[in-house]
């Protein structure tokens, strides 16, 4: 479909390695023009790495990397970006205190020299018009920090696409995205094809994969297994290729049975965010929230875990009516929550794999006053296979980890004490298909056992496959509660497109 | 002395004289004795002070002034932080007309009037007194004040033309203590280990740092064997002179230098005439004349 | 409110509240108002011309220092060797400004040269060696002491021409030339800060290291030119200084990297980088100043005006953070 | 290697360096013993059993400002007023510590209450107020020193009892009472970081405060606690110190604050928060008694010794953040 087949960019025998680990060991990709071009792999294989090596933000141990005819193996990325390569990044690299355009434009103001003049007001109507070509309400003029997670991720795309750049990389661009902002996605994408751009696409969503990708690469613990066009591929095959095994079907029969009312929460309202929600929820129930970005699904979570405050409204646990303050007493009165944004409210980057995932639960580990670092070490290392945590040890830094092991990890941390109650939000974001089943399947395992799950997620398959019940809101109001035998995909769209 | 009643009456009416005093640093214990000497005599007085303190910074005290300047003060008081930085502060209340008096040190500018003492005098007293009980031969080190400041350049300066009268007595080192007990026993620690024996004496830029220099050789059992002097006769010092510790101390009469001063700003704002200069002496402490200076 | 679907999207951010908020820090400029309608009740001796002029000169030098160090901590910086290249400053213009020698451009010429070289090598050491700002400026700090009493043999340097000591301590038509140099590179301190590519590149290294370098901006550049602006307002503060109290001490400056800090953090520019405004830190230092003043005017007893001064600091910037309702 | 599928759980990270990094700063102890080996054979004068004893007693004082305040900024915070602290609580003590008036116990108590309060002062400021943690102490550091002023009036307080006197001035069995105490505290604060919640905690609360309280843990009671324990320790500096030099001083501990971050900082803690450790806040302090110590051994003049400091200082960290080679 491209409007020249030579390759733009060609790399080979890349390799990378952290403290003598081998994250990338040998890998090779060549890129067409107008090609989308996807790199497939599990958490941890090394996906981002790679792609932060193309673009400079680390250097290659050794291999080569051409791109339009020069050797970018040396450069750095002020000088790649120019050349016309530019990356969405996985972990969304903005800076809170600047304005969206500002962000948008950043290190391309109209020009570049140091002491040059800004022109805020040409940069704040260009990026008005990008934004609303792409569709999306953002106001170029609001601060990034006062964006929900999908809207900086737009921002983020817009960024990338407005570089003019010959080759785009785009690491999960679509974690944090609903379904129709996704469309909006490959909407720019099939447009940026045929102006001949080549994109490098990653994603752990196998239907996007199928939908826009021309070419599969995939990666497995670092090595480079295979590229193969993508209509030599199915869903299957890829993922065999992926893990190197089979793999049971993804969502798996929930057997279940309802069990005591655990949650109920009465008429919350939080002024400005959503207002008069009531819902139960039951031991071993699946409780799915659905609505589009912005419905307010995570303000209700973070609500009911003490996170935010409540203006009116009463929540009752067990039966007993709570005050809930704080997440400590929400995490003492057995409600855990998983963060959608897990970057700022789910982990200590600095902190190892052990010190985080046993964050919430150390005084089980305390004997006479101190932390047993032996009695520690042993739950850690049961989550960590029970999870397949992939990290070089319990000593690592979370931040050192991929993207889908630190989900991991703070789901770990959550189930380590104890909860009644399990707000999981957006729980797949960033997940590889693999993990992603073992997540359902641990979802199952919590709610065989008892515990009440609420999960709020953007994809309506996933929502579809594991909820008992899904309440569907529309911009802070409840427009539906479905049963599973109700619940379709276009019922679920109606009832969150609701005024 | 004029009565107050009759000060007020000399002046435009009913208004108590004002008078602006800025010091060099009120943690520092000989200063804060000459201010509280100032405003016990204030009060005899009747006058008011307006006292500020100017932190050790000459650019503190320059602005003060001219914060005076800008109250129409009826004479200034200044303290000097610094001999020459201090002085545009001198020129200005000149230039606003307002009497300007130096106490204790004096600045480069020539004030209206100057009560006090030259600090280089005192480690001239000090050093002599060391130089005598050496008998003109020996080994000395000396602790410096903070470096750069008005008062440890007098007293090094002081002690070195002292020091250049015996050829055979020999400065093995100095160092700053930066006026601190603390911080010259930690230096005279060192020197204990550097040079143990060989020290015969010491002589410290101010008495905190001599009681320092003092609390470390007695903890390194050569507290006989080595001779102490410092400047400032601060009680402490008074004390460890009591005790034998601290061999002598140069004291500095905090009282009349206080009194004196509020004494020539009333006159200096009254166009009375008054003393331009009034020199208060230093006086030797050491065991045999300590009565006079305990109170 | 809107009607539109994506009416939430728009927050009113462009509302009256938050214009104020742009211009600087709106609670600490009503502390600030609220202190001097109490100074001027109090007493009478605090609202006129001459008190207001003799404060802004006062706060200048620390003014410019906060100014530079603004830049640094927007950065993500610290600097805290700009108290001992106020000394170093101050002791070389010093050293070039006897009278009859040569002509003033050259001790400022020397002075300033001096700063930016000073700043360059802190920013040349923090860019590249991965010690931490604080460690490296705490190192040159107290080297620069030691330079600036080598240079001077220990000894302030005196009897400095008269053009030289016009510069931070004359008048132009009954302004202090210290009040204009400070109008002016507030103003211009401003600008690079806000209309210049550099401005906007300070603000993004402090607020994200990792973006801004993803976003191609050249960490090591920016930080190089920030040091470096930092040493030469320092320098300036140095020569000022010098000229004000018409000698080089090579004690001068000591102590004044808090103040210059405290400038800048009261007026709202964070620690940890990112945010912050030359208008907020000269309100800052304004604010430091007026109490200073205040309590000089009012005869508050020294060591009691320790003690009132730091619980107004505490109180002023309390209430500006009670004002900031939120944390958007 | 091992063969099972979960080889990659356990990587070497267990081996010989990670080992030594987990002890604190791998470069920082190479860089501190090539400056004592150069030491050694410049002068014998260092390496004697006195002469160390006396460099670990001169730099107990800081190691225990240091040691508080690791606490405070692996917390994420800063504390400016603990010089301050020393001067209170130093003065505080002195005031019941004349001879035959109390028994030496209630010094030393009037002391660390003090000092504890001090601390949760600053802490109570911090967690109720959104002000930042440099504005609350620094605005506590003036305050603290104009109330040692007050308390002391200006004047220093002496005539201590030789019991009181003993504690800082001491020796049990020929070791200086600043030395055991040393190692006891170090011990101490080493196993609360390491080794309990509060710990764990508190590196929990700097590495990143809202994943923290998303985690349960309650950032006011643990920066409380860890302000307050700063303020036991500075206390604890303070009663030693005026123990040591035999009388209460209102301006004891000027900068003292400095001193002791840098240690805190050279030891590897960083001003962002989240990282550091005790073992290396004490070679930090260590580096600095050490290179103070030779200086003086050496006879080097007071100007150069500054400057000499200052480069050793920043070189000592050049060569620790190197040996780092990669951030792990
Ligand atoms: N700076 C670093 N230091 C040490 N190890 C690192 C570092 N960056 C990445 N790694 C390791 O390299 C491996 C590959 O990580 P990478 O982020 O590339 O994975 P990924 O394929 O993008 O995974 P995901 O799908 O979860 O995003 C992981 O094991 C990770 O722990
Ligand atoms: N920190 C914030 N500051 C200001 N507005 C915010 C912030 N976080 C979220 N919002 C706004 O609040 C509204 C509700 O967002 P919320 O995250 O609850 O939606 P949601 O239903 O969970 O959607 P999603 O998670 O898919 O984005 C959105 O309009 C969002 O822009
Ligand atoms: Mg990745
Ligand atoms: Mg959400």
């Amino acid at each position: 479909m491209g409007v020249d087949q030579a390759y733009i960019l060609r790399v080979s025998g890349l390799t990378k390695s952290f403290s003598g680990v081998k994250a990338l060991d040998n890998v090779q990709l060549s890129l067409k023009q107008g090609e989308v071009h996807a790199v497939m792999g599990e958490n941890g294989a090394g996906k981002s790495t790679f792609m932060k090596l193309l673009i400079g933000l680390l250097k290659p141990d050794s291999g080569e990397i051409i791109f339009d005819g020069n050797d970018l193996t040396a450069s750095n990325v002020h000088d790649i970006l120019k050349k016309g390569i530019s990356m969405i990044h996985q972990e969304i690299l903005a800076v809170p205190e600047l304005t969206v355009a500002q962000n948008i434009f950043l290190g391309r103001e109209t020009k570049t020299n140091l002491f040059s003049w800004l022109n805020d007001r040409e940069i704040t109507q260009q990026a008005g018009q990008l934004l609303e070509q792409m569709g999306l309400h953002i106001q170029p003029t609001a601060k990034m920090k006062s964006l929900s997670v999908a809207e900086r991720q737009m921002v983020e795309i817009a960024k990338a696409i407005s570089n003019n750049a010959k080759v785009i990389i785009m690491d999960e661009p679509t974690s944090a995205l609903a379904d129709h902002e996704v469309a909006t996605l490959f909407g720019i994408i099939n447009d940026l094809k045929t102006k001949g751009v080549a994109i490098i696409y990653i994603s752990h969503k196998m239907d996007e994969i199928f939908a826009i990708s021309d070419t599969i690469t995939v990666l497995r613990d670092g090595k480079y297994i295979a590229t193969k066009a993508a209509s030599e591929l199915d869903a299957r095959s890829l993922i065999t290729l992926m893990v190197g095994r089979e793999l049971d079907t993804l969502f798996p029969d929930t057997v279940s049975k309802k069990g005591e009312e655990i949650l109920s929460v009465k008429d919350i309202s939080s002024a400005g965010k959503f207002s008069d929600i009531s819902f139960t929820v039951h031991a071993g129930e699946v409780l799915g929230l659905a609505g589009l970005m912005g419905a307010g699904r995570t303000e209700i979570a973070r609500a009911i875990f003490g996170l935010d405050r409540l203006t009116s409204g009463e929540i009752y646990l067990n039966g007993q009516k709570t005050d809930i303050q704080s997440p400590h007493d929400a995490i003492r009165q057995g409600i855990g929550y998983v963060s959608e944004d897990r970057k700022a409210f789910g982990f200590i980057p600095r902190l190892s794999v052990r010190h985080n995932i046993t964050l919430s639960s150390l005084p089980q580990h305390v004997r006479g006053g101190f932390i047993q670092p032996k009695s520690e070490s042993a739950t850690t290392e049961s989550m960590m296979a029970d999870l397949r945590i992939k990290a070089s040890s319990q000593q690592q830094q979370v931040t050192f980890l991929s993207g889908g092991n630190q989900q991991k990890v703070i789901i770990g941390k959550v189930l380590l004490s104890n909860p009644d109650l399990v707000i999981l939000d957006e729980p797949t974001r960033g997940i590889d298909v693999g993990a992603k089943a073992e997540i359902y399947k641990l979802i199952n395992q919590l709610t065989a056992k008892g515990i009440a799950v609420i999960m709020i997620s953007s994809e309506l398959p996933e929502i579809l496959g594991m909820s008992d019940r899904v309440l569907v809101l529309s911009k802070g109001k409840q427009t539906a509660m479905l049963s599973r035998a109700d619940a379709t995909q276009e019922m679920i769209m109606h009832y969150a497109m609701q005024p | 002395n004029p009565s107050p009643s009759s000060e007020k009456s000399e002046g435009d009416g009913s208004k108590k004289l004002v008078v602006g005093v800025t010091m060099l640093s009120m943690q520092n214990e000989f200063i804060v004795n000459v201010n509280d000497e100032m405003t016990k005599k204030a009060q005899e007085a009747g006058i008011e002070l307006i006292t500020v303190d100017a932190e050790r910074s000459a650019l503190k005290q320059v602005e003060q002034v001219e914060s005076f300047i800008a109250q129409k003060v009826d004479a200034i008081i200044m303290n000097p932080c610094e001999v020459e930085a201090s002085s545009p502060a001198v020129a200005k209340a000149l230039a606003a007309k307002i009497p300007i008096i130096n106490v204790n040190s004096e600045t480069s500018a020539k004030p209206s009037a100057f009560v006090g003492s030259d600090d280089v005098e005192s480690a001239r007293i000090a050093m002599k007194y060391i130089a005598e009980r050496l008998g003109g031969k020996g080994n000395i080190v000396m602790m410096d004040g903070y470096m750069g400041q008005a008062a440890q350049l007098k007293r090094e300066q002081g002690a070195r033309e002292i020091l250049k009268q015996y050829p055979n007595i020999k400065l093995l080192a100095n160092q700053t203590g930066e006026w601190d007990r603390a911080k010259a026993m930690s230096l005279m620690e060192n020197w204990i280990q550097s040079f143990g024996p060989q020290i015969n004496a010491v002589f410290a830029h101010n008495d905190e740092m001599g009681l320092g220099a003092v609390k470390a050789l007695t903890d390194a059992g050569m507290k006989d064997k080595v001779i102490v002097v410092s400047i400032d006769a601060i009680p402490d010092a008074l004390q460890a002179v009591k005790k034998g510790t601290l061999d002598a101390t140069v004291f500095q009469n905090a009282e009349q230098q206080g009194s004196k001063a509020i004494d020539t700003a009333i006159k200096a704002a009254k166009g009375q005439p008054y003393e331009k200069q009034t020199l208060v002496p230093f006086q030797l402490v050491t065991k045999d004349n300590l009565s006079k200076f305990l109170k | 409110m809107k009607n539109s679907i994506t009416s939430y999207l728009s927050k009113p951010e462009n509302s009256y509240k938050a214009r104020i908020r742009g211009i600087g820090q709106y609670g600490l400029l009503i502390a600030f108002i609220v202190i001097c309608l109490t100074l001027t009740t109090i007493t009478p001796k605090f609202l006129t011309v001459q008190n207001l002029m003799i404060i802004v000169t006062q706060v200048s030098i620390n003014a410019l220092l906060a100014f530079g160090v603004t830049f640094v901590i927007i950065a993500g910086g610290i600097d805290l060797s700009i108290g001992s290249m106020v000394a170093v400053t101050g002791v070389v213009a010093a050293s070039f400004a006897h009278p009859d020698t040569y002509p003033v451009a050259v001790p400022l010429l020397a002075g300033l040269v001096s700063g930016l070289l000073f700043g360059a090598v802190n920013g040349f050491i923090i860019t590249r060696s991965k010690v931490p700002p604080f460690i490296v400026t705490l190192g040159t700090m107290t080297i620069g002491r030691g330079l600036a009493l080598i240079l001077s043999k220990g000894r302030p340097i005196s009897n400095l021409s008269d053009s030289f000591n016009f510069l931070g301590g004359g008048k132009i038509l009954g302004v202090p030339t210290l009040i204009i140099i400070l109008i002016v590179l507030f103003i211009g301190c401003s600008i690079v800060l806000k209309r210049t590519v550099l401005g906007r590149y300070i603000y993004a290294v402090g607020g994200n290291e990792q973006a801004a370098r993803a976003s191609g901006i050249q960490l090591n550049k920016v930080k190089m030119v920030v040091y470096t602006l930092c040493g030469g307002l320092a320098a300036l503060a140095g020569i000022l200084l010098t000229s004000r109290i018409t000698t080089g001490q090579p004690n001068a400056g000591t102590g004044f990297e808090l103040d210059a800090i405290a400038a800048a953090i009261i007026g709202g520019t964070s620690t940890s980088g990112g945010t912050g405004t030359i208008t907020g830190t000269l309100l800052g230092a304004l604010l430091i100043g007026v109490i200073s003043n205040g309590l000089d005017l009012l005869n508050v007893t020294s060591y009691y005006q320790q003690v009132v001064m730091g619980a107004i600091i505490i109180g002023a910037v309390v209430l500006d953070s009670m004002n900031q309702t939120n944390k958007g």
